[in-house]
């Protein structure tokens, strides 16, 4: 694939994103926070070796699971302890967003 | 080797660093009463020849290096005979006091202090002939979380 | 009687600066840290160090709690003539530890 | 603040007009120096927020060496192939590659003077140069002792140069590791080290040791590390921590003398790591204001001390953001939205990041720290309650599992900066 061609796919990702967090409840900026997870969730939250996707899952999914961490209802590593630093509105807006991603 | 002893101490003074209510801390005006105490109002400072050297940022305030020093010879008529240094930070604002004896070779010393917080240390120097010398640094204190310490108050 | 380090150089040259360390393992406890089980621990502090050579005063130090755990200092005597170089600490019970080392002066 | 959202959309709704590249060249000049985790995070970022951006890159090194597992590359989890990475790939995002090194700043002009005497200039800056080494807090240590006694905290051929001394010396041999006060790079990595060379020498020469001359007296991940110590490396690590005056003063690489103020220690293997200050293209210029470390505003990075000069990484004060090459990336792309927007006409809206830092104390050990930061104006802030450090006590199968992440975490994280 050509630089060009990711470019465009990355920014189609991107750019649906901030409409759909537009769309949804309380004030969060679901691209800007998705950012963050890209580190280890690989470019756009499309998976990074053993650590699993995000893009293109049900965005209820990806919420339950997120409140379940920060619950203390869904064990796991990493996520029990960033979980719970995420407001409600922020986790939506977050399922929101790489919902909308493709995968 | 490691032994049991420091092991369980290490893990154990974790925990004992617990968040503390902190007494009121020292303000500018807690550090002159105590110069004062120590040395009297009679008297006004002058600049001198006294260094105050400690690293401008410190991570933690548990233990920051410090060295006050006299540059000037301790067979003068205004030879340094005492420092002491004071905290506008802390919760008490006296640090510690050295008076130096006819066997010293210079007027310095160093040791590691606590600092809650980034603030200015006084020295306060006194010469044999009477007179009182002071001097000011500031030590900026931030604390990472990654290291998992708080400063110890 | 706590346990103490101290670093004093064998030999030194007659009017030599000779630089000294002393270190006493104690905790100085400032009053203001709680134990693992809640309580708060009282201040417990080293409140007097002294240096001596040949029967001098090289420096006497009055600390406070704003001295770190483990306090150490660093300072210089003058060598003049061989003789012992003592240290003395004193903590808040008045209870006294002491050190000492020789100083051959060539 | 206001919410950039406004602006964000705006200048992603302009990207499907701009054919890659071809619009490039109209918008404001960005010089970038730095291409670590900190600088390469923030091209990337930018270059997609923000395509009509011109951004001039200047480098050092011919290739990208990682600190974050270069302690794997010691301990000989791996080869040294595994943390090095070409530029070509981040070059090719239609940025200027200055030939060369920076050798000078001047922060009223942002003028850049590179070592073949080109000078950039720019529109911003963005500095993110890492750390520069403090020898001379050391007596004896220099960047010539350095090759008898190796820092390798930063990563390259020092890397190699404490790999191979390892390898080369004698079972018994004794292990000196120094760690220097705070602030330096990576909090847990000198114990990460101590636990990887611990692996090395427990299957290849049992009968050596290691000495931590420490001058902290609490460290990072400090009941992770000693739980793993005392269960995979019992009698082999002797550590004396700062209260006990582990502090190394002197060093003489032609003796391999290790001096604390109690303590003469003759090693073998001395890995000596020296104090360190923020790099020097920014110490030079004066931007860490005296105290070593570049003072910035915690939303948008900018230096408090030079409109339009921005700093990120270790080089600068983070609040309670550690230096490491995680919250360097996670700072890149933050302070490249804060700039988009900057140049968008806008305020820059305070995020959340992340900082997770792993670290492996065998090759199937691994823990982390995990937070997440809020930036405020005063100051970044992690956020409570949440965060913290791997639970001690965790099983092996837990263990097992963040070392499998710390591995993909490195792979994912580093493909996408320099792949």
């Amino acid at each position: 694939m050509s630089g060009h061609h990711r470019l465009a796919i990355a920014t189609l990702a991107v750019a649906l994103g901030p409409l759909s967090a537009l769309a949804g409840p309380g004030d969060a900026d679901g691209a800007a926070l998705a950012v963050a997870c890209f580190s280890c969730h690989g470019p756009e939250g499309r998976g990074g070796g053993e650590i699993p996707a995000l893009a293109g899952r049900d965005a209820g999914e990806i919420a339950r699971q997120l409140s379940g961490y920060a619950d203390g209802s869904i064990p796991g590593t990493i996520m029990p302890r960033l979980a719970p630093s995420y407001t409600g509105a922020e986790v939506t807006a977050l399922a929101d967003w790489f919902a909308e991603v493709a995968p | 080797m490691i032994d049991r002893r420091r092991l369980l101490a290490g893990a154990g003074g974790l925990a004992a660093i617990a968040v503390v209510p902190l007494p009121a801390a020292a303000t500018p005006a807690d550090a002159a009463a105590a110069i004062t105490e120590a040395f009297g109002d009679d008297r006004p400072f002058t600049d001198g020849p006294i260094i105050i050297e400690a690293p401008a940022l410190a991570e933690t305030g548990n233990s920051v290096p410090i060295t006050v020093r006299a540059e000037r010879a301790m067979d003068a008529p205004d030879r340094i005979t005492r420092m002491a240094l004071f905290s506008e930070n802390n919760p008490r604002a006296a640090l510690f006091a050295v008076s130096f004896g006819p066997a010293a070779a210079e007027a310095a010393i160093a040791t590691n202090i606590r600092l809650n917080g980034t603030q200015q240390i006084i020295c306060v120097a006194e010469t044999a002939d009477g007179t009182l010398i002071r001097a000011i640094h500031e030590i900026r204190v931030v604390v990472s979380a990654c290291t998992t310490l708080e400063a110890q108050f | 009687m706590f346990n103490t380090r101290i670093r004093v150089p064998e030999t030194a040259a007659a009017g030599e600066a000779v630089e000294i360390r002393a270190m006493i393992m104690h905790p100085m406890d400032n009053g203001f840290t709680y134990s693992t089980q809640g309580t708060l621990i009282p201040v417990n502090i080293i409140t007097d160090f002294t240096c001596r050579y040949l029967g001098e005063v090289v420096v006497q130090v009055r600390l406070e709690p704003g001295i770190s755990a483990n306090p150490i200092f660093t300072f210089s005597l003058r060598a003049t003539e061989s003789g012992p170089v003592e240290f003395e600490w004193i903590d808040q019970n008045g209870d006294v530890t002491t050190a000492s080392a020789d100083l051959t002066v060539t | 603040m206001k919410m950039q959202r406004r602006t964000f959309v705006a200048s992603l709704a302009a990207l499907p007009l701009a054919a890659p590249a071809l619009a490039r060249g109209a918008g404001p000049r960005v010089t970038v120096v730095g291409a670590g985790y900190g600088g390469a995070s923030f091209i990337r970022t930018l270059r997609r927020l923000a395509p009509e951006v011109e951004i001039t890159v200047i480098e050092q090194t011919p290739r990208f060496h990682s600190c974050p597992f270069s302690n794997g590359v010691i301990g000989g989890l791996w080869d040294g192939d595994r943390i090095s990475f070409e530029y070509d790939g981040l070059a090719s995002t239609g940025t200027r590659w200055a030939s060369g090194a920076a050798v000078g700043f001047d922060p009223a002009t942002r003028e850049v003077t590179l070592e073949g005497g080109e000078v950039v200039t720019g529109d911003y800056v963005l500095l993110s140069p890492g750390i520069s080494l403090n020898f001379a807090a050391i007596d004896g240590y220099s960047p010539e002792a350095a090759e008898a006694m190796p820092h390798a905290w930063q990563a390259g051929s020092q890397t190699g140069l404490l790999r191979r001394q390892l390898v080369e010396m004698e079972d018994g041999g004794t292990v000196v590791v120094a760690i220097p006060r705070p602030p330096f790079r990576c909090p847990p990595g000198p114990y990460e080290r101590i636990s990887l060379i611990a692996h090395y020498l427990k299957a290849a020469k049992p009968a050596s040791k290691i000495i931590v001359l420490d001058a902290q007296d609490g460290f990072s991940k400090q009941g992770l590390f000693e739980e793993c110590w005392a269960a995979l490396y019992p009698g082999l690590i002797e550590r004396i921590p700062g209260a006990e005056s582990g502090e190394v003063e002197a060093v003489d690489p032609a003796t391999m003398r290790v001096s604390t103020a109690f303590d003469d220690i003759t090693a073998d293997v001395a890995n000596v790591i020296p104090p360190q200050r923020a790099g020097a293209l920014a110490l030079d210029a004066g931007l860490d204001g005296g105290i070593g470390w570049c003072p910035v505003d915690p939303v948008s990075f900018e230096s408090t001390l030079a409109p339009g000069v921005f700093i990120i990484g270790d080089a600068a004060i983070m609040g309670e953001m550690p230096k490491s090459g995680f919250s360097a990336a996670q700072q890149g792309s933050a302070c490249a939205a804060a700039l988009a927007a900057r140049i968008a006409g806008d305020d820059p809206a305070p995020r959340k990041l992340i900082n997770t830092c792993y670290s492996l104390a065998a090759p199937d050990w691994g823990f982390s720290v995990a937070d997440v930061y809020a930036q405020t104006a005063d100051g970044i802030a992690a956020i409570r309650p949440g965060g913290g450090t791997t639970p001690l006590g965790a099983d092996a199968d837990t263990h097992a599992a963040e070392a499998r992440y710390a591995n993909s975490w490195f792979d994912t994280l580093t493909s996408q900066l320099w792949g």
